[in-house]
């Protein structure tokens, strides 16, 4: 395929060693992701022939399974593929093997920030993390605050892009910059504890 | 049972159960199990019979008489019998045989009519594994331990009277 | 512990246990089975063997039996359904009545599917003390042997049902080939040309379909269909309903005056054999090569017989005089020895995959129609055109369609691969389009197949390895417009494309007919899960079923293509004959009948038996069983108050003494009364 | 019978006109709805990606809460954000399905005075309104028919995947039906459940323009003169990046997006306000001709 790569090129090692990878890595993803489907696999690519975003990412649906069955452990912690996964569930129906891919997804996602192994500045994983702290203190996502975080944390710059954006949601009412909460959030991080210490994802 | 302790004290008691599946349908479907290496628990005896209708209600009641933990029939769904409806026969006889055996005290779990068709191997494995969990959890039977105390008792009895006609002999 | 009233003086047992290689052996500890068994009391010898159904194995019961004076013989190994009778001739030829045998299956039932040693031995032992103190009881007893009746029943007129009667009418033997369509030729009449070899279908199958008319020992029944089924092995009685035709199918000569002067002056009705691509009235023969050639009015369609007012030019236009709109159903009643059955099977109905447009968008095809497409004497004459009158310039061929899915078939349709190329072989050659097929894996295993798919590469066929996505009408930018595009990952090369078509071809897979679950009911045989017959052994009696004299034939036992359903239905064909010409065929002697000193006379057996084998002495007041109508379900047997019904090889006392040996251990250590 | 509802975050901020409209086209219909007392955040998509166990616990919650008292019946709980309805889902079927989870989320709860039984029926308000309501009451009601208005019904994905309770996932017709009924025309179209991108908008902005640029295109495309749909987040994205998608794509996209219930609002003749509609970045399409105040039904 013809890309702009092309005034670029460098010459790089395209050989995978067995210590590379991680033998296990199948197993454990497919338990977080509620099932051994992971290993039924065929490679059709209907995931990735369905999915909206896949064009988008670095490794196809169809090949972080391949990769996450085989062990390629740092691969697929690292690319951008799980954090384009908009979670719109279209390759988990459509998967004829019934592998839900979308949970898939999600398992790795967990297992990237858990483990620190994503992207750095990468928009998607501070969104979800913002969100998280958010939510951990007030019960309740606050659009507005949330937003002006996240710009801050990923690209100061952009934010002025969406400066105007956000004004005008100010002014029809659809923004506010004070922290959305519940009349008790202190519950939400009890609920959050007694969870967590019954055995939270095993973290 | 060398290596298996049938005595519920132990920690490691397993069932016994004795099955009798007929031959067109349900002993081949567990013929079937077999060539798929469907793995299931080894509780299960079978006997094969011809139809689930050669099974006698006395066939039931001996092998729990005889320590059987419980007892599992397989035959063919209605209508698919091999002698047209011997099926049928069977699950009207086993519905009077399940009342009297509540009579019995003996425990619903332990006795069991599954339908399972040639096809239908992970059936036989489904009920399998199903049945030894719950014969499991109800534990030993133990029928002919009781039949012992029983005999004891009776013994007792008896000799008490043969005093009393004894005495009154003498 | 034993009763030695049961046996002729004492019994002197062997034992022999089967290492099956390691099939079993690697699980059970054979050894110590055999062990255990030998001190059991009258057991005499008891031996591990490699493997007892080979020849020294088989050898080494004969010679304990001479050497030894062995009276009863035990064989664990595998199942009974498997070997049973192997053993039983091995027990019959040193000398012993061949039912002094019992057999334990601890294959089947123990090896392959219980994992942990100790508790397979245990179970192994349990079984095999069973059939130890079970065989002490058993009798000397004969086979029965019943007649058998040479004439066939053929249900299904496709290549499988042709081919097989044929075979049989060739080797002199009578046969009834029914089948349900008007015409027989079954899917294959519908093809264009077959793969590899791309002769044509009509070519090879004509000559068959009208040999089978003319040929003196078969009796064809089109539109026909068995209604009802009795007997067993040898001699079945059959009822065969034929449905009315509306024509005297032995005047009609099929000069078709009479569809030219239907009132109806232009076809308007789907026509059933090009999938509705056409039209044709409603009096039609089928196609110009439909076996009968005999025309046939569709009451759903003709006026006369709709609604019972037509001008019947028809009848004016018929000198032969055989139109006749009284024509009711028919019942034909027949006897025959054995069945076979080759009922086929039904394409994959694509509007279960909505996601790839059949039926929304009109350029969307299946593969049967395509077949009608190119097809020389099809509705089109075999030029291309789409439904919308235009040619295609881009075509794309989507493989496994309902198959391979957990969501529809789970099963691969064996054949797809092979008439996908073969449709994109003929679809270039029509059309000069570029071809495109979407494949998940290429499966092109038989004779000449590999080489065809090379065949195809080099023709310049696109192959794109990738379940397509979705078939849609949205575009991206102006060269999409007015295009079916395809979404699929191009797995091979690991990104995602769109192709824009003109025409996508849907590759449906192969499934059970839908009335396969009433067949298989009526022929008292089974289905496999996904509801194709099921066969007796999937190696070794492939078209065997479990009925004894009910055989199957192609596509109905799973998806297959034409030379393998042709092999199996010769092999159908043989395995009917070698039974019709021993004469007679042998049956279990497990027949049940009445000790006449025990009946109390009290008639409760008499309806349960489904056979009438029972009926009631008036002048005795007992009981009494017709061994010849007994076919030995032993329920009147369980079912006698008195204990007076007996039945061969499963005796009351057989099934006690089993039941014993399996718990006796238990009872034992347990402290029970024995 | 009362349907409790779960607002969710979005519908107190950028998706205030959802339920300022929702709730005025439920109050036309004398249905009853009672928000859940101090509810919280459902644990949606994000928080998935973070952990899983306590995002369950969030929904669980909220389960917990609908669960409370009731009569017998199973309570009803109306989730209007696809995301959320999704997570509820999706929590009931995977705490029935996974003991191990069950008992972790259980502990949780515990701790706050509160258990789950499985007892709550979540549902939409698209199915509510179709299949509890009916079409026939929701025609009754419409006071401006919406005639030669073309819609085009957007379901966007986490209402039909992957649990369909009351739509196939392929070719909905639910709300198409609720359209027709509300006197406009329903447009055709393949897209109806192609995803909008979620937060892909503002993560990876050229992914999530180009995702929506398409849904407008199409829809543009067949025709529609509005676009509908029934997601806070489906749009946010639909509406407000229109002047993004204009500079970044160079593309015309310009078309009024409104939920479902300010469509049916307006069929209702319910004020603008009451609907929300002075909140929209694009003004809502108006129906060509205004029967003005003829009754639908006759």
């Amino acid at each position: 395929m013809p890309t702009s790569a092309q005034e670029h090129r460098e010459v790089s090692r395209k050989i995978t060693y067995q210590s590379e990878l991680d033998p296990g890595f199948g197993e454990h993803i497919a338990k977080m992701a509620y099932g051994e489907k992971l290993f039924s696999c065929i490679q059709c690519g209907t995931c990735s022939g369905t999915c909206p975003v896949s064009h988008y990412m670095d490794f196809t649906p169809r090949r972080i399974i391949a990769m996450v069955r085989e062990g390629f452990r740092t691969d697929v912690l690292n690319s951008l593929t799980i954090w384009l996964c908009a979670s719109c569930y279209s390759c988990t129906v459509e998967c004829p093997r019934e592998i839900k891919i979308t949970d898939v997804m999600y398992a790795l996602k967990q297992e990237a920030i858990a483990t620190g192994v994503y992207p750095k500045r990468f928009p998607v994983p501070v969104l979800a993390r913002e969100f998280f702290s958010g939510v951990e203190r007030n019960g309740r996502n606050s659009e507005g605050p949330l937003m002006v975080k996240f710009f801050l944390k990923t690209n100061p710059l952009s934010m002025l892009k969406n400066a105007s954006m956000a004004f005008r949601l100010w002014t029809k009412g659809r923004l506010s910059l004070f922290e959305e909460k519940m009349r008790t959030p202190g519950v939400v991080s009890t609920l959050l504890r007694a969870a967590k210490q019954a055995g939270g994802n095993g973290k | 049972m060398t290596n298996t302790p049938t005595n519920g004290k132990s920690g490691n008691w397993e069932p016994h159960i004795v099955a009798f599946f007929c031959n067109w349908c349900t002993y081949t479907a567990a013929d079937l199990a077999g060539v798929s290496r469907m793995k299931h628990a080894p509780n299960v005896r079978i006997i094969r019979v011809m139809c689930s209708g050669r099974v006698d209600p006395q066939f039931v009641l001996e092998a729990f008489a005889k320590g059987a933990d419980g007892v599992l029939i397989g035959g063919c769904h209605f209508g698919d019998c091999h002698y047209s409806e011997g099926n049928y026969k069977a699950a009207r006889r086993i519905r009077m045989l399940k009342r009297m055996l509540h009579d019995m005290g003996i425990e619903e779990d332990r006795f069991r009519l599954e339908w399972i068709s040639a096809s239908e191997g992970d059936k036989v494995k489904l009920v399998v594994n199903d049945m030894v969990d719950k014969v499991k959890a109800l534990g030993p039977l133990g029928l002919p331990g009781r039949f012992n105390e029983w005999d004891k008792e009776m013994e007792h009895l008896e000799a008490k009277a043969g005093v009393k006609e004894v005495a009154h002999a003498g | 512990m034993l009763d030695p009233s049961a046996s002729n003086g004492t019994p002197r047992i062997g034992f022999y246990i089967c290492h099956c290689g390691t099939n079993i052996a690697g699980t059970v500890d054979v050894k110590a089975v055999a062990e255990y068994i030998g001190t059991l009391n009258g057991v005499v010898v008891s031996r591990e063997y490699k493997y007892m159904c080979s020849d020294p194995g088989q050898e080494l019961i004969q010679q304990d039996i001479k050497e030894q004076k062995l009276d009863r013989i035990v064989v664990a190994s595998c199942s009974p359904l498997l070997h049973e009778h192997t053993f039983r001739t091995a027990t019959e030829k040193a000398g012993l009545n061949p039912f002094f045998f019992q057999m334990v299956n601890i294959r089947e039932n123990v090896s392959w599917v219980h994992t942990d040693p100790v508790a397979a031995t245990e179970k192994a032992k349990d079984l095999a003390r069973a059939a130890v103190r079970r065989v002490f009881l058993h009798k000397p007893l004969a086979p029965k042997k019943v007649p058998i009746n040479p004439a066939v029943l053929v249900v299904g007129g496709g290549i499988a049902g042709i081919h097989a009667a044929l075979t049989l009418a060739n080797a002199g033997k009578h046969v009834y080939l029914v089948e349900r369509e008007p015409t027989i030729g079954g899917h294959m009449a519908m093809f264009d040309k077959t793969f590899p070899t791309l002769d044509c279908a009509a070519c090879i199958l004509t000559p068959k379909m009208s040999a089978v008319k003319s040929h003196p020992n078969i009796t064809l029944w089109t539109y026909s269909e068995v209604s009802a089924l009795e007997g067993f092995v040898g001699n079945y009685k059959v009822q065969v309903k034929r449905k009315p035709r509306y024509i005297k199918e032995d005047l009609c000569v099929g000069c078709m005056e009479c569809v030219t002067a239907c009132i109806f002056k232009d076809a308007r009705f789907p026509d059933e054999f090009n999938v509705g691509l056409s039209k044709r009235k409603p009096v039609y023969i089928p196609f110009p090569q439909a076996t009968p050639q005999v025309v046939l009015f569709d009451p759903e369609t003709c006026l006369q017989l709709k609604k019972g007012k037509c001008k019947q030019t028809c009848i004016e236009a018929c000198d032969r005089e055989c139109i006749d709109f009284t024509q009711t159903e028919e019942f034909k009643d027949i006897e025959v020895g054995t069945i076979i059955l080759a009922t086929g099977f039904k394409p994959f109905d694509p509007s279960k995959t909505p996601y790839y447009g059949y039926g929304t968008y009109p350029n969307v095809y299946t593969a049967l129609e395509v077949e009608r497409l190119v097809n020389a004497s099809g509705p089109t004459g075999g030029e291309v055109v789409l439904r919308d009158g235009s040619h295609p310039k881009a075509v794309g061929i989507i493989h496994c369609v309902g198959s391979r899915d957990e969501k529809t078939n789970r099963w691969c349709s064996r054949v797809c691969c092979m008439y996908s190329l073969k449709l994109a072989h003929l679809l270039k050659e029509h059309t000069g389009a570029e071809v495109y097929n979407f494949y998940i894996d290429m499966r092109t295993p038989g004779k000449g197949y590999e080489e065809f798919y090379d065949k195809l590469l080099k023709e310049g066929v696109h192959f794109i390895r990738g379940r397509v996505a979705e078939v849609t009408d949205w575009a991206m930018d102006a060269k999409e417009e007015g295009k079916l595009i395809v979404r699929v990952e191009d797995t091979l090369i690991g990104t995602v494309r769109r192709v824009p078509l003109d025409m996508v071809v849907l590759s449906q897979g192969l499934e059970p007919r839908a009335d396969a679950q009433d067949v298989r009911r009526l022929f008292n045989i089974s289905c496999a899960t996904e509801g194709f017959f099921l066969e007796r052994h999937p190696k070794l009696a492939p078209v065997n079923t479990f009925t004894d004299g009910v055989f199957i034939a192609g596509a109905c036992q799973g998806p297959r293509d034409i030379p393998d359903t042709v092999a199996q239905a010769g092999a159908a064909a043989a395995e009917a004959l070698a039974l019709i010409d021993a004469g007679h065929i042998e049956l279990e002697p497990n027949t049940a009948f009445i000790l006449e000193e025990d009946c109390s006379g009290c008639k409760s057996c008499v309806p349960l038996c489904p056979y009438k084998a029972i009926s009631f002495l008036e002048d005795k007041k007992k009981a009494y069983i017709n061994e010849a109508l007994c076919k030995g379900c032993g329920t009147c047997v369980a079912a006698c108050p008195s204990g007076s019904i007996v039945q061969n090889l499963f005796e009351d006392d057989q099934i006690f003494s089993e039941i014993d040996g399996l718990l006796s251990e238990l009872a034992v250590s347990g402290g029970g009364r024995l | 019978m009362t349907y409790r509802y779960f607002p969710g975050c979005s519908l107190k901020s950028s998706g205030r006109s959802y339920e300022e409209s929702l709730l005025a086209v439920f109050r036309a219909l004398e249905v009853p709805v009672q928000e859940l007392d101090d509810w919280n955040c459902c644990g949606a998509t994000a928080y998935m990606s973070v952990d899983e166990v306590e995002a369950f616990a969030l929904a669980a919650r909220n389960l917990a809460l609908a669960e409370q008292g009731g009569n017998g019946q199973a309570p009803q709980l109306m989730a209007p954000c696809s995301a959320c309805y999704l997570v509820l889902l999706k929590t009931q079927k995977y705490l029935a399905q996974h003991s191990d989870l069950d008992q972790k989320v259980r502990a949780g709860l515990t701790a706050v005075n509160l258990r789950y039984d499985g007892r709550v029926q979540v549902r939409h308000p698209l199915d509510i309104l179709v299949n509890d309501i009916g079409l026939d009451r929701i025609k009754k009601r419409v006071k401006a028919p919406l005639a030669g208005m073309k819609v085009a019904c957007y379901y966007g994905c986490q209402i039909v995947r992957p649990f369909a309770t009351f739509d196939t996932a392929y070719n909905p017709t639910t709300m198409d039906k609720l359209v027709a009924a509300l006197g406009a025309t329903p447009v055709a179209w393949p897209l109806k459940t192609r995803c909008c991108g979620g937060t892909l908008t503002g993560t990876i902005p050229e992914v999530g323009l180009r995702l929506n640029r398409i849904l407008l295109g199409e829809a543009k495309r067949r025709g529609a003169d509005t676009l509908i749909t029934v997601c806070p987040l489906c749009q946010f994205n639909l509406e407000c990046y229109q002047d993004a998608i204009q500079r970044e794509l160079n593309a015309n996209v310009s078309l009024p997006i409104v939920y479902l219930t300010q469509l049916m609002g307006q069929a209702f003749g319910l004020s603008d306000t009451e609907l929300g509609l002075q909140r929209l970045f694009v003004p809502a399409a108006r129906p060509a001709v205004q029967e003005g105040g003829k009754a639908a039904h006759a």
